[in-house]
């Protein structure tokens, strides 16, 4: 005897179809929902910010008048906090996904350290805030200093270098490793010559994307105590600075509601240069997508 | 056929020349991945200037012979191995035989196509180079003859600068082999060197191979028994891990004495 | 015309050097002025204000981490003690007034004036819900909200001394540093009540609605007439000796501030003290030199 | 004629000592590796030490069992962390209603029946709401979410619960939809072709065969995410207020435990005060309270991991 | 052998049952990827109970032509086709043919076995739970039915509850036959089915297959070519997206009447 009668299943057909098609445009709206958030949150803080943009807003400190207001010492503030970020994070995520992908060997020790890098990942980043607070600006005396600061901001954003490197590393195909060994290279010359050069657009649009992390992050700089009063600019990595989510915060926290404005154009500065940074991310991706 | 032809050849000549020399003699050979023992017992021994086929169905340890050879099967973690591997008198087990001396004495070509995402050139340089040869005017000259060597000098010599993966996988097979051959090895070691490629590819390195045996000592893998017979000297049988049968290549195809191999080589399996 | 008479002794020489405070957000506002002004003065001074309160202030000056600190309160006994055994010398100068504003919603159309008394029966803890009509049974029999500055500024210090006289805030109270909080919150909210330093109501006149204690409303005449009481006083910074003798920047600044204070502090909301105050606070500053 | 490739090159290994870069190295990298795990030392010692000295003051079970929050209190400060804990939960809850039904549709929608093209679209305006710095969210809950959800539900007040869990709701959908898309699409295209050649419709793959396959990952997601939301500061820090309350209203002012850490980091309270303490006492629980949700994920990541 | 008894049988039978129906024709089918020329004017009519084999070289179009008969290859973005298939005298390609509709009707057994990650019961009641079917009892006994369709009843009825990926690679592909027939299709397309398996387990399948033609049509690809000669009743050979020939098995393997098909499978190339 037949159990699937092909009438019932025609029957049926209809009834699938729609609930198919009813999903369909269920998950679609779920997706759009995200951008339709993005859509409202840019243009809400580009129409209030917009009025505020201008070459002054560059160039100016801050002020106590909202229209003379600028953002030059938080964004010069924030490159300097790069300097600082870019290079020991870089170095220390890599090194790391170097030895965890090349050399580490199975063992608990190198688990405990994947563990590890994963659990760090999720440490809230006020708690990064209170680190830098107690070994980088008091026990190490930085005290507030942009080497203090950008330092908490490395170890806040290691993992996530580390992670985004070992996926690059491990990307690149096992071929071209086996390849290089063929030819009697030994690991580190493997590693530099073929496997790094072949990973490196994956590990720079990993650590891009972790230094604007690092450029939005707000938390950890008021535990260290970062001031916003600053009227000069930084000449070293020992001295005071501001920052550009710092300022922001200050400006949308003063009584006077014309610093709302001033506050969206500073975030509209901040969405500038993380999307600056974005876009060279998106642009090495792309360009070194296909090559194996 | 031809073949035939060629084979019969062949099979003159190494009686003629019976005073060849073993590159490669493999004496009780085991070989685990962790607990699976993937290569038992192995004795084999590989002529100089000779190609050695290795078939068998798959898994049966083909690769993994291969691998052992220049010891990359080292580099999978769990391995483990017993018995010997004598290359030209010493043993590459050795304690203090360094990999990387071995790696350059024999070269490997791959299953897949894998050259290093660089410029045609780099590929090829690219061993001269880490082995210390920085002379522009010595580089140039190995590479142009590593890639005439490889039959595809004609082919690539106007867009040495362009990325290699810009060619045909057929022609990044013959790269791959034009950059084993720049070092030059004794011995070369192929994985199915022509599985990834067309019918037109796969004959131009056929010949290929024929050619660099004047030179070379080739071991070849390949799970294409006409290519075996085709192209090989000697013929190994793998199965499960074990040597059924090694005999001259016409006798396998002709005159198996393992009932296995005569099931093998008639498609009845694998 | 705040930097007239600045440019007179301050700044005709170029001066650098690098010149730290922190301490009242009260005094913010007066203090962020200068500091905009003097940068234009002294471009090679450079001079931080942290905002971390009175109370945080006072810490930091203690630890010898600020050559100046800014108060909306005199110094406590316990803070010139910790300062003593530190042996950080110190002297106090007065800035200028301000009102402690105590402020509700525009939407708030009942409470226009409360008693020293009402505010305490609306502001001690004393395990009780409060309602509006707990004060008067006219008004709305609505829960009231509260907002108040966090416990390390001075504006609480103040009025914790003068209204609440040492019991607890009711702890339903929203507390923050962060006086747009303040603001917001209690813009928004008819049952809310609030207060902050007289320069933030200033600056929010269109938004909030001061409630006049006692039957005085504070303004300027009333302020530095004293005519409001209990709830105007005093704004100061404390500056270390040490810096202003050692610190050729710290005593520039610290006399350029001293010089606008008044100006600045009337541009920005909160009261001048008379001339000699001023001229008193340079004769000490002087006498340091 | 030179002399041959095998000649040159054993000419110059002889010359160079490969085996010490090759020894050296291997060690270097490994102290490298090591910071991350001196940084978790590092904020697990910081965190211990200070809170040790915060329970020399205040008892540890007055701490974890206190349903009161009053540390500027001039009589009696009390330091029960419930309420604290309380406003991140509320906050956390509703971040959650928002983002996993959105997170985990989207995920399917980009997963199933997205066209490369649009996925190529869609994914990076999902990672621009993931890169968008927290204080922007706070911003925009504080100016933008709250006097919306004011003008429809007038007992909202200014700070509240809802406005900022949205908002950190929206946050955290990107990691929902990405990571259990990972998960999603990590189940092998030939066992959706397996369901679809028997006559399924992309739904019924969606949600019976992609969906349970991938479950562990998609659960895992959740909780990451969860995590996230947890210790989420700014955007709490704006928009939530600073009341710390234990009651189950919505609508008023409350407190995150990260809020706390920043309000009291911004009035920096003196070293060595009991509120300084408290800061790393808070910090140590919320330390704990991601610290298990990221276990947990890992576990349920590795435990139920589907096979295939 | 007795593989070639049992195709003269077919054959025998084939001229007697001459009433026999077309299940699929296919009329000039082309089919490009992007730019890819896949198939080319391909004519085909495949018969009712019959196992039809298609052989040929990699990429030439076999597992394409497979896919375009249920249309799953329309699951590749940039395909697009002409021509028209007939199943059953209706065109596949219509353009209110639902595609859901037509692969219940036609089964597919992949390469690679892939069960779904449930457990072996759950596997096999998918297809008829999605067609609506609850009653537990009538499940089991589809369940018990298709799995003795299959061949693997036996080794599977005491651990139906297990998840499908707990059993060997060979039985997994006898529980995705099994699970293609819970829903009685009545066709079943099968691409290289036993090329991931051991040898014992492909002959399992082999004999499985001369089994359900009873029952169901069959296609199946496969690139070895001995298997296609003792399993089909007809072959088509195909080259570069084109059907070179196609006939009865017996005369493609003993009298080809294309010099390519010869060359073909006396493994000249592929
Ligand atoms: N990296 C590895 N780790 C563990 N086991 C392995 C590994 N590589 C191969 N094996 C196992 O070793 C055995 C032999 O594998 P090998 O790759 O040598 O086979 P082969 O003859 O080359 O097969 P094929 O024709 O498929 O390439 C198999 O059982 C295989 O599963
Ligand atoms: N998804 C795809 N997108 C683009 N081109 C494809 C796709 N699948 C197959 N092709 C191309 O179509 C042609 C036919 O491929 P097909 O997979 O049908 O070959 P096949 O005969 O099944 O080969 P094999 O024996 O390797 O399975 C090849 O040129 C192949 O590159
Ligand atoms: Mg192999
Ligand atoms: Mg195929
Ligand atoms: O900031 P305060 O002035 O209130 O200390």
């Amino acid at each position: 005897m037949r159990y699937i009668e092909q009438q019932a299943v025609v029957k049926r057909m209809n009834g699938r179809l729609i609930a198919n098609s009813i999903f369909k445009y269920i998950f679609l709206a779920a997706t759009l929902v995200a951008l339709v958030a993005l859509i409202i949150l840019l243009y809400r803080i580009v129409s209030q910010g917009m009025g505020h943009l201008s070459i002054e807003f560059l160039t100016n400190f801050a002020s106590r008048f909202p229209e003379k207001a600028g953002i030059k010492a938080a964004l010069v503030g924030s490159l300097w906090l790069m300097l600082v970020v870019a290079p020991t994070s870089i170095i220390l995520g890599v090194g790391s996904a170097i030895y965890l992908e090349e050399y580490a060997k199975q063992n608990r020790i190198t688990t405990f350290i994947r563990m590890n890098i994963s659990n760090l990942a999720g440490v809230p980043s006020v708690v990064f805030g209170l680190l830098g607070l107690t070994i980088f600006v008091r026990a190490m005396a930085l005290g507030n200093s942009i080497l203090a600061a950008g330092f908490t901001m490395s170890l806040l954003i290691l993992p996530v270098i580390v992670v985004a490197s070992q996926e690059a590393i491990r990307s690149v195909p096992g071929e071209l490793r086996d390849a290089s060994f063929g030819m009697g290279a030994t690991k580190w010359q493997t590693i530099v010559k073929i496997i790094l050069p072949a990973a490196i657009p994956g590990i720079l649009t990993g650590s891009i994307l972790a230094l604007s992390r690092a450029i939005g992050e707000t938390a950890p700089l008021i535990v260290i105590g970062v001031p916003v009063i600053i009227q000069f600019l930084p000449a070293g990595v020992m001295d005071t600075f501001t920052a550009l989510p710092m300022q922001i915060y200050d400006w949308s926290s003063r009584p006077q509601p014309e610093f709302q404005n001033v506050a969206a154009a500073g975030i509209m500065v901040l969405m500038a240069v993380l999307l600056f940074m974005n876009s060279i991310a998106v642009i090495i991706r792309n360009k070194f997508d296909k090559r194996y | 056929m031809t073949t035939i032809v060629t084979k019969k050849a062949i099979t003159e000549e190494l009686v003629n020349d019976s005073a060849k020399k073993a590159v490669y003699e493999t004496n009780q050979l085991n070989l685990w991945y962790g607990a699976n023992h993937a290569l038992k017992n192995i004795d084999l021994e590989i002529m100089e200037n000779e190609v050695t086929a290795i078939i068998g169905p798959s898994g049966c340890g083909k690769s993994t012979y291969l691998k052992t050879l220049n010891r990359m099967v080292e580099l999978v973690p769990s391995v483990k191995t017993s018995g010997e591997i004598l290359y030209r008198g010493r043993n590459i087990f050795d304690h203090d035989y360094g990999v990387e001396e071995l790696r350059t004495r024999v070269g490997m070509v791959f299953q897949k196509p894998n050259p290093f995402p660089k410029s045609i050139y780099d590929n090829i340089a690219y061993g001269p180079r880490i082995h210390g040869i920085k002379n522009k005017k010595i580089l140039d000259e190995i590479v142009e003859k590593s890639l005439r060597g490889a039959a595809i000098w004609e082919e690539v010599k106007d867009r040495l600068n362009e990325n290699a993966y810009s060619i045909s996988g057929g022609q990044q097979q013959r790269i791959c082999i034009a950059r084993a051959l720049a070092i030059e090895p004794d011995v070369i070691l192929m994985d199915e060197p022509t599985s990834a490629l067309d019918p037109i590819s796969t004959l131009k390195v056929e010949e290929l191979v024929q050619e660099l045996k004047k030179d070379y000592s080739i071991i070849i893998v390949t799970h294409n028994m006409q290519q075996a017979a085709r192209i090989s000297d000697k013929t190994a049988f793998f199965l499960n891990g074990e040597v059924i049968e090694f005999d001259q290549t016409d006798t396998i195809f002709s005159n198996p004495s393992d009932k296995r191999t005569e099931d093998y080589i008639s498609g009845r399996f694998g | 015309g705040s930097t007239e008479t600045g440019t007179q002794t301050a700044g005709e020489s170029g001066v650098e050097g690098t010149v730290s405070g922190d301490g009242s957000s009260t005094v913010a506002p007066i203090m962020e002025g200068i500091v905009e002004e003097y940068a234009g003065v002294q471009p090679d001074v450079q001079v931080t204000v942290g905002t971390s309160g009175t109370g945080g202030g006072f810490e930091k000056f203690i630890q010898g981490e600020t050559d100046f600190s800014n108060a909306s309160r005199p110094i406590k006994e316990e803070e010139a003690a910790s300062l003593e055994e530190a042996g950080i010398e110190y002297t106090e100068f007065e800035l200028a007034y301000d009102g402690l504003s105590v402020v509700v919603s525009q939407e708030n159309d009942w409470v226009e004036d409360l008693t020293v008394e009402d505010l305490k029966k609306l502001w001690v803890e004393d395990g009780t819900t409060k309602k509006w009509s707990d004060i008067n049974p006219e008004w709305p029999d609505e829960e009231v909200v509260f907002y108040a500055p966090g416990t390390d500024s001075g504006t609480f210090d103040y009025f914790n001394e003068v209204i609440l006289e040492e019991e607890d805030l009711v702890s339903s109270a929203t507390l923050s540093e962060d006086d747009n909080t303040l603001v917001q919150g209690i813009q928004a909210d008819p049952n809310a009540i609030g207060f902050f330093g007289y320069a933030y109501y200033v600056a929010n006149q269109d938004t909030l609605k001061v409630v006049s204690i006692d039957g005085v409303e504070p303004n300027n005449e009333t302020i530095e007439s004293g005519e409001y009481s209990p709830l105007s006083r005093p704004l100061f910074t404390y500056a270390s000796n040490a810096a202003l003798t050692d610190n050729e920047a710290a005593y520039d600044f610290m006399t350029y501030a001293i010089e606008n204070a008044g100006a600045m502090a009337e541009a920005v909301g909160y009261v001048a003290l008379p001339q000699e105050d001023y001229d008193k606070d340079l004769a000490d500053l002087e006498a340091l030199k | 004629m030179r002399p041959s490739v095998q000649e040159m090159i054993a000419r110059s290994n002889g010359k160079k000592n490969k085996k010490v870069i090759e020894k050296i190295i291997p060690v270097l990298l490994f102290l490298i590796a090591s910071v991350s795990v001196l940084t978790s030392i590092g904020i697990v010692v910081t965190l211990i030490v200070e809170t040790i000295t915060f329970f020399t003051r205040v008892p540890f079970f007055d701490f974890i069992f206190g349903t009161t929050w009053l540390p500027f209190s001039n009589k009696d400060a009390q330091f029960g962390i419930l309420p604290l804990i309380v406003g991140t939960l509320k906050v956390t809850l509703i971040a959650t209603i928002v983002a996993v039904p959105i997170g985990i549709s989207a995920a399917i929608y980009l997963s199933e029946y997205a066209s490369e093209n649009v996925r190529r679209i869609l994914k990076p305006v999902l990672e621009v709401l993931a890169g968008v710095p927290t204080i922007v969210y706070g911003f925009f809950a504080l100016t933008f979410v709250t006097p919306i959800l004011q003008s429809v539900f007038p007992e909202i007040k200014i700070f509240n619960a809802i406005s900022p869990g949205i908002v950190v709701g929206i946050m955290i959908i990107p990691m929902i939809a990405s990571l259990s898309e990972d998960a999603m699409s990590s189940v092998p295209k030939s066992i959706r072709e397996g369901a679809l050649a028997m006559g399924s419709t992309k739904f019924e793959v969606a949600w019976k065969i992609t969906v349970p396959a991938a479950l562990s990952g998609i659960i895992a997601s959740v909780v990451l995410a969860v995590s996230r939301a947890i210790g989420e500061t700014m955007i709490v820090s704006l928009a939530a207020g600073s009341t710390p309350r234990f009651d189950g209203d919505f609508t008023g002012s409350i407190q995150t435990m990260t809020a706390y850490i920043v309000q009291v980091s911004k009035g920096d309270a003196g070293f060595g005060t009991t509120i300084y303490y408290s800061i790393y006492a808070v910090g140590f629980t919320l330390f704990v309270f991601t610290m298990v949700m990221n276990i947990l994920a890992g576990y349920v990541s590795k435990r139920f991991r589907e096979e295939y």
